[in-house]
């Protein structure tokens, strides 16, 4: 490592608060990107599987009914 | 011989016309571009933030390098990208090249305003000041409106296949602007750097500060790989809902048994 | 044309169509507000893609609710640019004889916006005869029309049918052309889920 | 062609407006900046020179909005992309009446701003060589925007804006080369670049024009 | 009176484009003038400070174009002359809603450009104070310019030029004031001024934009 | 209306009109394309300056060939500016029973551009009906209506008659208004001199 402690780390010789802002910066830009497809993803994969369910189900009743019409 | 290695390249080219193969082949992609990235940032910045020796001139500083040269490249590339998938749209009209320029998007703009925002605290050390104007901050901040610009046009188009049309025309038309970005250092001989990376020279800096850099580039690319792949995917799942592929795809696998029960 | 169907905002207008046009047919387009005729006629005519089943585009004369005219041109002019636009010479003469037969001859010179609604139309009527398409595709073309002239233009498309053209007209009036044949749109009935 | 040519050019003389609004806007907004810069006097022209050619491609932009506004709302642009046997060329006529009568003209007209602005004589051919080379560009690529914004009256967008970053090359080697002349250098070397992005719009714009105004005529 | 208010505040803001087309247009010009200023990096500043008013009048300037020209091609300026019952109102709330996305708009972007600018951040009070007090008057006096032209599609004639030189006032004053602000002087006479004449055109523009679009309307 | 007659370009279109307008009339008129049958129109609603003879002009409603309809704005919204500008405020339960009646009831809430041709008209007729003027001008009102809305317009003309209005009508079709009286304008013959 360059630096020798943690805390120069930090400091980086007064020039820290840019280079930490920098890459936090980048640390959120990456991560809001990468949270966003995958919670967009989930929402829609389970809006597709609800629509299964519910046309399931729907198919279920219609055969029900005609279960007991035919009985 | 010839003829049957174009009849296997159209129907290679037909089937990258399709959103459901498109989808299947993509699913481990997304993986591993995922898996390269984590490993690849997470060792750039470790090695770029801890290990690599300061530049003479401006210090420790110069380590904004390692996150703003590789926002700044891959911003360039998604753009182009764009461009790309913006000429097969209007000439083959194929509809994944619509899903990729909206799934390019996003990440392109938030890479650009991350380039920018980078160059300018990396700018107050160094040149004195957040925002100089110089060529190539200029032609940057033009990519983000042109990026913004895009994003607009598809917000303000109802129908879907008009907003398909100008979007890849406006997207192809605007790569006009990247050689001027590209080269915008040489022509206006100003403040910021030239390239560091070239094909036919070898680099001025010393191994141990481009070499973290590679490995962030590297990295960037990857997660972009990862991003827009994902993002396409889930553009093709809203499009294609009503379609058979994605019912079976997401098939209820049983009906919840407590509904079940009451019915 | 097989089972075309029109769609705004992915919306169906009307039950899809079975239809051909053959020469020397005069389709009446019927329908009432809203149903969809002036977005079919634009799909013949090319210039609406959103459109479920297939149709042949083959060349033809479109007139819209807005008539094409540049305002600033005169009705002469007008038609020099149309001829232009085909890459066909305007043979003088003989738009002057057309303009003649629709009553414009006094107003050849006249820039079109100078002229009444009415006479803008016939300025219109005139590129259609000058064009040598045989398929018409008319909105609505009796608006604005005064009496002598619905006459004349119903004559116009009775000898276009006559010499083997075709012509697809939407209008919320009876055409009075022998051999018409009138075509209904049905607007689709939504389902509600 | 001829009666296509024909018409484009009698239609632009009837609007008068066309061709005195833009040099008199120039004239204008150059006023307007003499005024605005009182003090310095010795970099006063170097300054002016420099706003000159930006002021050109300001002026070019703003009468393209023009450019196919009438013909959309009267429905001959319809027309146009129904039966135009060769758009590229119905489409070019367009474009070239255009810069006939904003950027030709503007040329002809440098002697005159040059005199106004205390720019010396020598310099104004350099000038105008450039500005014949440069502004076609701005004419074709600006096409494009006008044609893709035509539709766009209602529920508008930036588009006009995603144009203006398409004029940053002729921007660039325009003033490279205007800056240049005046300081008395050679300026082969950008107005080659010039020349060579003016002749590539000139073989890809129309064609991109084209598909934005069929995209305009759908949109309503 | 709410109502009429309404209908412009929807209307406008429908058609997006109006209002960061202004925005756009004055950022992106403001980008292509400091590009063009290549040598001088000390006094590059107060160069663009002081092309700041002036592509700010003529951004307003240029958003003008619009202010009538829909309801003038849809027929609702006929409307409006017909059955207005406060004709003064009624032009007033479609400048003052005009004034609302243009001068106003670009005030509160002062503090942005200020800082791409590199201006100094006190001055940009004294700047937004001066905008505040000078933007209507530009759009007020523009409305009378747009009422006139819109009928001139056809025609057209050179009265958008004939509008400019009543901003003189505005753009002396102006500048007047900012220079003064940003040497940090005081510019209180100046600001007065500027104030007196956007309330004197406050009372007179409305009713000569009024007797203007009476004549558009009848040209036709 | 005395001796009125309208001029373009300094030339005067029909020969002079006497003409007056009482309560519970509906004056229809006709003529051929050009014969000043807009101008007057025009010139009545105070919109056309160069005439001769003289006219009382009242507060009416003007129906143009251009509709009058912000087209980025809903019929309701048009309508409430319509009652803004008159300074009265919009009864939005009378102006949404009104466009019912017109069959726009779906379409009230839909952005003008995105009617078709004949649903624009209707949407304007609603402001004839809620602005209490009795005098009405109408210019070609039938145009792109469909038969049903035809008959409805009849309708309404003569209800509005009845109620003490008068009503204007340009048109080229026949109004089905009982007590109508039908004005033709005569073109003014040129004498060559
Ligand atoms: C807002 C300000 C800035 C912007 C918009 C900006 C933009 C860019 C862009 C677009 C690139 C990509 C070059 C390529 O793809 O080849 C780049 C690279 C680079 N920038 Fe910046 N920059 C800014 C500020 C700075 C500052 C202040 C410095 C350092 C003093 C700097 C140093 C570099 C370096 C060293 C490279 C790598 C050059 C290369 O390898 O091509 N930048 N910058
Ligand atoms: N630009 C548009 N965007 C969205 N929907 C539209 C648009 N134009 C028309 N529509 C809708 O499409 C439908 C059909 O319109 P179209 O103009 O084809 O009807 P039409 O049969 O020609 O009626 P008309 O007899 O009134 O001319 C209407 O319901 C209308 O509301
Ligand atoms: N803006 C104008 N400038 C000069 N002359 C005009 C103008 N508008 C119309 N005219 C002329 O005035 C005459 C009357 O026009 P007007 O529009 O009143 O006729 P109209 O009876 O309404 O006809 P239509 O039935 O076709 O609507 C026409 O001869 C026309 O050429
Ligand atoms: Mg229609
Ligand atoms: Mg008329």
């Amino acid at each position: 490592m360059y630096f020798s402690t943690i805390g120069e780390l930090i400091a980086m010789d007064g020039h820290g608060s840019f280079v930490w802002l920098a890459y936090g910066t980048t640390v959120l830009v990456l991560l809001v990107n990468l949270m966003a497809t995958r919670l967009a993803t989930r929402k829609q994969e389970s809006a597709l599987r609800w629509r299964q369910e519910v046309a399931a189900l729907q198919q279920q009743q219609t055969n029900n009914t005609t279960e007991q019409n035919d009985s | 011989m010839s003829g049957s290695v174009t009849a296997s390249l159209k129907q290679l080219w037909h089937k990258l016309g399709s959103p459901r193969w498109f989808y299947q082949i993509t699913r481990n992609w997304v993986r591993g571009f995922g898996v390269m990235a984590a490993v690849l940032l997470l060792v750039g910045c470790i090695w770029g933030l801890a290990f690599a020796p300061p530049d003479y001139q401006q210090g420790n500083s110069f380590r904004i390098m390692y996150v703003h040269v590789p926002a700044a490249m891959v911003s360039q590339s998604l753009y182009l990208g764009m461009g790309v998938a913006g000429f097969i749209g209007l000439v083959w009209r194929m509809k994944l090249a619509d899903v990729a320029i909206a799934a390019t998007l996003p990440l392109g703009i938030s890479l650009t305003a991350l380039a920018l925002f980078s160059g300018s605290v990396w700018g107050r050390p160094t040149w004195g000041s957040w925002w100089e104007w110089d060529g190539r901050t200029v032609s940057t901040l033009v990519m983000l409106f042109l990026y913004l610009g895009i994003y607009a046009l598809r917000e303000a188009i109802a129908e879907a296949d008009l907003r398909a049309r100008a979007a890849a025309l406006v997207s192809l038309v605007g790569t006009v602007n990247i050689p001027v970005i590209k080269y915008s250092v040489e022509w206006w001989n100003t403040l910021h750097q030239p390239a560091s990376f070239t094909l036919t020279e070898k680099p001025a800096m010393p191994a141990e500060m481009w070499l973290p850099l590679l490995v962030m580039v590297l990295g960037f690319y990857c997660f972009a790989g990862h991003n827009v792949l994902s993002r396409m995917r889930l553009e093709i799942l809203r499009r294609e809902a009503n379609t058979r592929w994605v019912a079976e795809l997401f098939a209820a696998k049983s009906v919840p048994a407590s509904i079940t029960k009451e019915s | 044309m097989l089972a075309l169907s029109c769609q705004r905002d992915q919306r169906d207008l009307f039950e899809p169509l079975n239809l051909v046009v053959g020469p020397g047919e005069c389709i009446e387009l019927l329908g009432p507000n809203g149903s969809g005729k002036s977005t079919l006629l634009r799909t013949l005519a090319g210039l609406h893609s959103q459109y479920q089943g297939e149709y042949n585009s083959v060349a033809a004369v479109y007139q819209g609710h807005r008539l094409g005219l540049d305002e600033l041109l005169t009705p002469l002019e007008n038609l020099a640019w149309f001829a232009g636009l085909q890459d066909q010479h305007l043979d003088r003469d003989r738009a002057l004889t057309v303009l003649a037969r629709l009553g414009l001859l006094a107003e050849a010179h006249t820039a079109c916006y100078r002229l009444s609604a009415g006479q803008q139309r016939r300025a219109a009527i005139a590129r259609w005869l000058l064009a040598e398409h045989s398929l018409w595709l008319l909105d609505e073309p009796f608006n604005a029309l005064d009496v002598q002239s619905q006459v004349l233009l119903n004559e116009l498309l009775h000898e276009h049918c006559q010499a083997g053209g075709a012509v697809v007209c939407a209008t919320h009036l009876q055409l009075q052309v022998v051999g018409k044949v009138t075509l209904e749109l049905e607007p689709v009935v939504e389902v509600a889920l | 062609m001829n009666q296509l040519l024909q018409r484009e050019l009698t239609a632009t003389l009837r609007t008068r407006g066309s061709v005195t609004n833009p040099l008199g806007f120039l004239l204008l907004s150059l006023l307007l900046f003499a005024l605005v810069d009182p003090g310095a006097q010795d970099g006063h022209n170097s300054y002016l020179s420099g706003i000159f050619w930006v002021l050109i491609l300001l002026t070019n932009l703003l009468s393209l909005d023009t450019m196919f506004r009438r013909d959309f709302d009267s429905g001959a642009l319809e027309q146009m992309l129904i039966s135009a046997h060769m758009p590229f060329v119905a489409v070019l006529l367009r474009i070239f009446v255009h810069w006939l009568s904003s950027g030709l003209l503007m040329t002809l007209f440098v002697p005159l701003f040059g005199l106004l602005l205390g720019l010396q004589t020598e310099t104004f051919l350099p000038i105008m060589l450039v500005m014949v080379v440069g502004t076609p560009a701005v004419s074709l690529l600006g096409s494009i925007g006008a044609a893709l914004t035509v539709g766009f009256s209602r529920g508008g967008t930036i588009l006009a804006l995603l144009i203006l970053p398409l004029f940053l090359p002729v921007l660039i080697f325009g003033s490279a080369c205007i800056s240049a002349a005046i300081s008395g250098l050679s300026f082969a070397a950008p107005l080659t670049w010039l020349g060579l992005f003016s002749s590539s719009s000139l073989l890809l714009a129309p064609w991109a024009t084209w598909a934005a105004l069929k995209i305009s005529v759908e949109m309503q």
